[in-house]
């Protein structure tokens, strides 16, 4: 029994532990429990994250000839770590108030405490898998685990969003397929390792198919461009806590299996050694990459529910991830793997932030919202630090992880993508900016007059991810080690890192000093202002100017639907929905062919068939006899 | 072992004297039937044992082959026969009031047995008809009770006459086969394998795999599918499906194994295949009912079927075999409790809060049906695609992509119907058929094996495995046919 | 083509032509009476076949063969197959005539066209779907109501 | 460095900055006084300006974000400050480098948008909704701008980029279209016409300072004065070689701000979208081309 043996377990005892007790209210406290358990073996297996041995499995199954057995490396346990982080968090903030007011509301909680606890165990399954098959069947199940938790929403929207998930994903797990048969098929071996050595023997051809079938898998369960349209809507309409895992981490297994398979086995010499003259396969990605950055961030700015506007945010982010990894060198790799645990701790706090003022007043419509920062300061303050660290602005930690993907474009001289990726920054500002706005800032409305700040059970795990925010970003070196091993582990150039930051010879950073001078200029700015002018006064929000005209209440004074109409004049017209048009124009295709093929079954063209196919029998017979007498 | 011959002369003769019984005694006419099954299943069960690894030749009549009647026994046919007399046990007519239909699934139940230990084509082709007629029979006798008897009939006839088309195809095969080797025993064709090479020996396997492919819902010739199984009730459609096809693709694949071991005919197979699935699964997407949803699901399994028999060998035996199986279970479950689901899918809203059961069992058997791990269809699926892959060719290429994209489709139009299954009940939805019929705990019976089974997916490959590598195998068959023969021209 | 004129080809060729004039008749007529006299056409083309695959010119019959003459015979196993094929044949036609009318008798009408299409609106009306062919759309992928253009 | 000194660059660095942005304040009131046939402002006019807004009266507060939100213009600032090297104070100019200064300039825009945005006053966020958008605009040739002089000097501190053009040439000698998006990029930052739709200097009641009065109106003039000095430091030590003293470099810097003063009076107001689409034509246009001579 290896420590890894003891995670399974406990895992697996939790899945049946919480299946078991799910209808009853001591799941509460169980499942918080039971996540805290599972970090703690984590935590005990934490050496491998810093260039420790790989814990092994000591279980393996021989199925039908294959051999299928599991193991945790760095790159498993970071995600995993992150995994658990999420899911705790998401479990204690449903535990509470939220679960009561979800169960009277008719949402099934003890289902979706089971949805939860299914996905990290589908979750540790995948991050554990030390072969292709284990890869897969642990692949899949992360697909039904999240398409379990999508279909608890009881509106028809989150169904169909669900529905059109599980499709895609169906479409990835079968590209993953075709993949690990085209592997196979080669050495007869399933091992991880295989993917290398086959993919050195194969065909220029077989190997751009291999490459292509691999990302297009990943790239579906990450919602990479041209994949993306699915995420957003099937995350933002998943029950609150469950949102807020699933835009953590769940699609970010996709990162994990393309730093697994294809940086780690096909690397930056495969990759390249894939195309034209200037246009390789790195270079396609990157643009993959810088488009997902950029399309995505920009549908965001254009809603106004807060949960699509996160989730759309959340698919935009993946592409920092990708461009950094895909850049293959220390920085850059860096930077789009530290990206995954600090999107993960941001996207978990804005979503509950979300939920939480959904919780109080039963909406994310950002038009229907205003001024709550007064009744709900602490959650403001969570969504503060949020969106400092989504929009990627010091000191959060979406800042040390962006810097790095920037840093990396720089080195490698890329300037149109890191002009893509300063555009993904930008309109995520702007996004965010609307974000906090509409929810917190402006006039608070009359109805909601009375909401009051979420009960601590809520405020608990959105704080506490806050703080995992600001201290990941001003100090970095806590995550970078686990980053370094990650990258020692697969084979990437290692980083060179310190507490505060990287040590680089042409320019580093350290968070410690950036984070140190800001606070000392907001120290100044505080002193400044307080001590230096005159008192000032506090006035009701309806002593506003208002060009001669007195505010009451039953006067709307805000601002907030369509708020950049100078930016969407400009780029209205560029959302065509053309990703959308792709993908009727394929639904299209399969309704005309099935409704060709349905003509078939009903005309008589069998008997035609059959009768070609008889004369050409007979024919055959009597030629043959013909010739033969 | 002669008892074997049992198998075939049991359910014949109760057949004859059913409706003779069922004029003193109804009831007893009504438990003659499964009591012959039972009789059979034991029967069954002791030659299983008695076969052991191997398998056994019975002549019949005192005529020594090639000319004589020949029935041959090994695990595989003797797994099938067993298949045979549980399926036909489990959809029984308790309920029919005629005992016609009695008598008519007698003779099913007999031709069945017959078309699987046969080691002769005539005899195959004899046995074929045997089912053919009384399939048509139950069909037109056993409408459901919305439906006017008529159109149960008519469908019938319509099915009639393209199946008809399809035995007289194998009936020009034959005598194609015959015209050129002269001799119709399965065994002494296989030794003479050169003479059935040309086009022409294709041509008639064409026509024999055509031919029987109408039962086998191969693609061209199934148009009678939906027809059929949208007027009769689901236990037959079951039965149908489930099994009736499985026996024509038996047939096929007889010939193909022991016979027409040619590149072309695996082809052929393939092509075919790969129409079925992905035609099978583009108009069940359309599809607005489950009934029409899983009969052209079905067609498309079967060309999944095809398709592993394509690859030559043992394997695809294998393969094709664990399909059949897995097909059978999930299908025959899926039409068992179809009647549950019946009606415009739209008013199915709220059908798993009423009985989260059926829709649990519902949901284990499109899991299963997709390929989903850990459930057998999914290791089912991996080993076919894994040693389409090993083929090589592109055709097999052509195949992986078609059966992925089926797939996708599957996946599309099943969860359809799942999310409709879980949405809120409204006013259009329907009440839900509550009266809890044996169909339904059949249907959580295949369900409990898919699920068993699915822990012991090691053993029963290999088992099966071990079946197939011995059916598969020409020499032995020769062997035990003919012992004085010797393999003519086949290494 | 040495031997088309031969009475096996002239034999073969008209065995060949009755078989494809019946699945033709099958292909092209639409009264279900006429469908079975082609299956019946189709079925004795077959028959024919089968025949004379055991046929042999100056043959004899087997019953006349004295042990030591050392004709040729006619092979009897085509015969005897061809003759339970025939019987086989004949029960079907039988059973399918029995359904032609009933069919009729419910339908009135003897034509294949009317009756598949009432056939298939039957089936329909008892699942509760509009029949298949009719113009409705394959569930629709509309926009989501409030859903943002992209 | 030890930690006197770096106590010293603390105190000072901000504080020069904040003389030196008065006098370009001042410098920039007088142009526009000439230019209008003016005497224009009095030396010390723009501290007197800060004096008076700091010991205002009536000082309308919107609560406590509103506050912080001009903490944060202020303090961002202050923190830039001190990543911007300039002669014999370099202050942490190493640990940061050139990005992480460009995202510092964010905070401001950042913190101001919050104080407006409590606010709780519709035009105020109009003028956020302008003034970010306008960000969008002038950020993106900005960062071309940043990542070809880094790409050319090979480095991403400013220190490193002062050093190169000490040793070779003026960055506006060796990429001279950079230099010229990089002042486009600069006319937009500081909100000078034709870009100066979002801060509507004219009409403060549609703008984001309408609900600004006392020391929040106080704040944003600091910031004003820092957000001059920044991009002139800026801009010099980018293209016109820094400066190995004050003496070379506040002339440097002076001319750069005073450059976009005086054109912008030849110019009217364009639109927000006339903005985006202005900034995002030319100057990345200029700044394309100049980088592929660059790479």
């Amino acid at each position: 029994m290896t420590f890894l043996d003891h995670l399974f377990i406990v895992v697996f005892i939790s899945l049946i532990a919480i299946s078991a007790l799910r209808n009853l209210r001591i799941v509460d406290k169980l499942a918080p429990v039971l996540y805290g358990l599972i970090l703690i073996m984590l935590v005990r297996m934490s050496s491998v994250a810093y260039g420790g041995d790989v814990y092994l499995s000591s279980v393996s199954l021989d199925l039908l000839d294959f051999k299928m057995h599991w193991q945790f490396t760095a790159l498993s346990w970071y995600f995993a770590i992150i995994t658990v982080v999420a899911a705790l968090a998401s479990a204690v903030f449903m535990s509470g108030d939220w679960g009561r007011q979800y169960r009277e509301q008719g949402g099934n909680y003890g289902m979706l405490q089971l949805a939860l606890i299914v996905n990290v165990f589908s979750m540790i399954l995948l991050l554990g898998s030390g072969d292709l098959l284990s890869l897969f069947i642990g692949w899949e199940f992360v697909s039904w685990a999240s398409f379990l938790m999508m279909v608890l929403s009881p509106t028809k929207l989150a169904k169909k969003s669900a529905v059109k998930y599980i499709v895609y994903a169906m479409t990835g797990a079968m590209a993953l397929m075709v993949a690990i048969v085209m592997i196979y098929s080669v050495n007869n071996s399933l091992e991880f390792k295989q993917i290398g050595e086959v993919f050195t023997q194969m065909s220029t051809s077989s190997q751009l198919a291999l490459v292509l079938l691999f990302f297009v898998a990943f790239a579906i369960k990450m919602g990479l461009l041209p994949f993306h349209l699915w995420q957003a809507i099937a995350y933002a309409e998943t029950p609150g806590p469950g949102a807020a895992f699933l835009g953590a981490i769940s699609s970010r297994m996709g990162m994990f299996t393309i730093v697994l398979v294809i940086v780690q086995f096909i690397g930056l010499g495969g990759l390249k050694q894939l195309g034209i003259s200037f246009v390789n396969m790195q270079t396609l990605l990157a643009w993959v990459a810088a488009l997902t950055t950029i399309i995505p961030t920009y549908i965001a700015l254009q809603q106004h529910d807060a949960k699509r506007l996160l989730a759309w945010h959340g698919v935009g982010q993946g592409g920092y991830m990708l461009l950094g990894i895909i850049m293959f060198d220390s920085i850059g790799s860096a930077g789009g793997l530290m990206h995954v645990l600090n999107h993960a701790s941001y996207q978990a706090a804005l979503f509950m932030t979300v939920v939480a003022v959904m919780y109080r007043t039963g909406t994310s419509d950002l038009n229907k919202l205003g001024g709550l920062v007064t009744q709900m300061p602490l959650t403001f303050l969570v969504m503060l630090i949020g969106i400092i660290g989504l929009a990627g602005l010091p000191p959060m930690n979406g800042f040390v992880s962006k810097w790095l993907v920037y840093r990396s474009l720089l080195v490698n001289g890329q300037p149109l993508l890191f002009v893509a990726a300063v555009l993904g920054t930008l309109g995520t500002i702007l996004s965010v900016y609307k974000l906090i706005h509409n929810t917190f800032l402006g006039q608070l409305r009359l109805e909601h007059q009375n909401v009051r700040e979420v009960p601590w059970s809520m405020l608990v795990p959105m704080l506490g991810l806050s703080i995992i925010v600001f201290i990941t970003g001003f100090m970095p070196g806590l995550i970078l080690p686990w980053i370094a091993s990650v990258q020692e582990s697969v084979g990437l150039p290692v980083i060179a890192h310190h507490l505060g930051g990287i040590e680089y010879a042409k320019g580093g950073l350290d968070m410690i000093w950036v984070s140190g001078i800001l606070f000392y200029g907001f120290g100044v700015g505080a002193l400044i202002f307080y001590f230096l002018g005159g008192k000032s006064k506090r006035v009701h929000q309806y002593d506003n100017y208002a060009g001669g005209h007195f505010l009451t209440s039953d006067v709307r004074y805000h601002y907030s639907n369509n708020f950049y109409p100078g930016l969407m004049h400009l780029i209205g017209g560029w959302y065509r929905g053309s990703f959308k048009w792709l993908e009727n124009s394929i639904v299209s295709v399969v309704s005309f062919f099935s409704i060709f093929f349905e003509n078939i079954y009903r005309a008589k063209q069998p008997v035609m068939l059959l009768l070609i196919g008889v004369v050409l029998a007979l024919f055959a017979l009597y030629r043959n006899l013909g010739v033969g007498a | 072992m002669n008892s074997l011959v049992l198998l075939v002369v049991l359910p014949l003769f109760a057949a004859f004297i059913i409706p003779v019984v069922a004029k003193f005694s109804p009831k007893l006419s009504l438990f003659t039937g499964p009591v012959v099954l039972c009789i059979n299943l034991l029967l069954i069960m002791s030659a299983w044992i008695k076969v052991g690894s191997g398998s056994e030749a019975i002549f019949l009549g005192g005529f020594l082959p090639p000319v004589g009647i020949v029935f041959y026994i090994d695990h595989f046919s003797l797994l099938f026969s067993g298949l045979i007399a549980g399926m036909v046990l489990i959809v029984w007519p308790w309920d029919a009031k005629e005992s016609r239909l009695y008598s008519l699934y007698m003779l099913l139940s007999a031709a069945s047995f017959g078309l699987v230990l046969s080691a002769d084509l005539f005899n195959l082709y004899v046995f074929y008809e045997l089912l053919a007629v009384a399939t048509y029979g139950i069909i037109a006798a056993s409408p459901i009770s919305k439906v006017p008897n008529s159109s149960a009939t008519a469908a019938s006839l319509r099915y009639l006459f393209i199946s008809s088309a399809g035995s007289v195809m194998l009936l020009l095969g034959i005598a194609i086969i015959y015209t050129l080797t002269g001799t119709l025993n399965i065994a002494h064709l296989a030794t003479m394998t050169t003479s059935l090479d040309g086009f022409a020996g294709l041509s008639a396997f064409a026509l024999i795999a055509i031919g029987a492919g109408v039962k086998a819902e191969m693609f061209p010739v199934n148009s009678w599918v939906a027809e059929v199984y949208g007027t009769i009730p689901r236990q037959l459609s079951a039965l149908l499906a489930g099994l009736v096809s499985k026996l024509a693709v038996i047939l096929i694949i007889r010939m193909l194994l022991m016979v027409f071991q040619q590149q072309a005919a695996f082809d052929l197979l393939l092509v075919v295949g790969m129409l079925g699935v992905i035609s099978g699964e583009m108009v069940a997407w359309r599809a607005k009912d489950m009934i029409r949803m899983l009969s052209f699901s079905s067609i498309a399994q079967l060309g999944l079927i095809f398709i592993a028999f394509s690859i030559a060998g043992s394997k695809g035996l294998w393969i094709g075999m664990a399909l059949m199986l897995h097909h059978l279970l999930v299908k025959g479950g899926l039409f068992l409790m179809a009647d549950r689901f019946a009606g415009h899918m739209g008013k199915l809203k709220g059908l798993a809060k009423h009985s989260p059961m059926a829709a649990a069992v519902f949901l284990v058997f499109v899991l299963s049906l997709l390929g989903v791990p850990p459930f057998p269809g999914f290791w089912i699926k991996l080993l076919l695609i894994l040693n389409l892959a090993e083929q090589g060719g592109g055709l097999y290429h052509v195949a992986i992509a078609t059966i992925l994209l089926a797939t996708v489709i599957e996946t599309a139009y099943i969860f359809k119907f799942v999310r409709i299954l879980y949405q809120k009940a409204d006013a259009d939805s329907t009440p839900i058929n509550k009266n809890y019929s044996s169909s339904y705990t059949f249907a959580k019976l295949f369900a409990l094996i898919l699920l068993v089974s699915m822990l012991f997916v090691s053993p029963i490959s290999n088992h099966l495995k071990d079946i197939a590598n011995h059916s598969a195998s020409p020499h032995i068959y020769i062997n035990k046919i003919l012992p004085t023969k010797q393999l003519g021209d086949r290494s | 083509m040495n031997s088309f004129f031969t009475i096996e080809g002239i034999l073969y060729f008209g065995a060949i032509s009755l078989s494809i004039i019946g699945l033709f008749g099958l292909l092209v007529s639409k009264n279900l009476f006429r469908m079975l006299l082609s299956l019946v056409l189709f079925e004795a083309g077959a028959n024919l076949v089968l025949v004379l695959s055991g046929f042999i010119r100056n043959g004899i019959a087997p019953i006349f063969l004295d042990g030591n003459s050392g004709a040729v015979m006619n092979d009897p196993v085509p015969q005897a197959l061809v003759l339970t094929a025939i019987v086989i044949g004949v029960g079907v036609q039988a059973l399918a005539l029995s359904l032609i009318f009933r069919v009729k008798k419910h339908y009135g009408s003897m034509d294949m066209r009317t009756i598949r299409s009432k056939l298939e609106r039957e089936i329909a009306t008892q699942a509760g779907v509009t029949p298949p062919g009719s113009n409705e759309a394959p569930a629709p992928v509309k926009l989501v109501k409030g859903e943002a253009h992209e | 460095m030890n930690a006197l000194h770096l106590m010293a660059e603390l105190i000072f660095m901000p504080l020069i900055a904040f003389i030196v942005g008065m006098m370009m304040v001042l410098m920039m009131r007088k142009i526009a006084a000439r230019l209008q046939r003016r005497i224009g402002p009095p030396f010390f006019q723009p501290l007197y300006d800060i004096v008076k807004l700091y010991g205002k009266d009536t000082q309308i507060s919107h609560g406590l974000i509103h506050d912080i939100g001009i903490i944060m213009a202020v303090g961002g600032y202050i923190g830039a400050e001190i990543l911007l090297p300039v002669p014999g104070m370099e202050g942490i100019a190493a640990k940061g480098g050139v990005i992480t200064l460009s995202y510092f300039l964010m905070i401001p825009s950042l913190g101001m948008a919050l104080g407006v945005g409590q606010c709780a006053n519709p035009n105020g966020s109009i003028g956020i909704s302008r003034a970010l958008t306008a960000m969008l605009a002038y950020d993106i040739p900005f960062i071309l701008v940043v990542f070809g002089a880094a790409w050319h000097y090979q480095s991403t501190s400013l220190i490193g980029m002062i050093e190169y053009q000490q040793m070779h040439q003026w960055g506006i000698v060796e990429m001279p279209l950079l230099a010229i998006a990089g002042l486009f990029a600069l006319q937009g930052m500081l909100g000078k016409q034709p870009f100066e739709i979002y801060i509507a200097p004219a009409e403060i009641a549609t703008g984001p300072m309408v609900e600004m009065s006392g020391k929040y109106m106080g704040g944003l003039f600091v910031m004003q004065t820092f957000q001059l000095y920044t991009a002139g430091v800026l801009y010099a030590s980018l293209f016109l070689g820094g400066g190995t003293s004050f003496l070379t470099l506040l002339p440097k810097a002076f001319l750069v701000v005073a450059l976009p003063m005086s054109i912008a009076f030849m110019f009217p107001r364009y639109k927000t979208e006339d903005v985006i689409r202005i900034l995002w034509k030319w100057p990345v246009m200029l700044a394309l081309i100049s980088l592929a001579f660059i790479l």
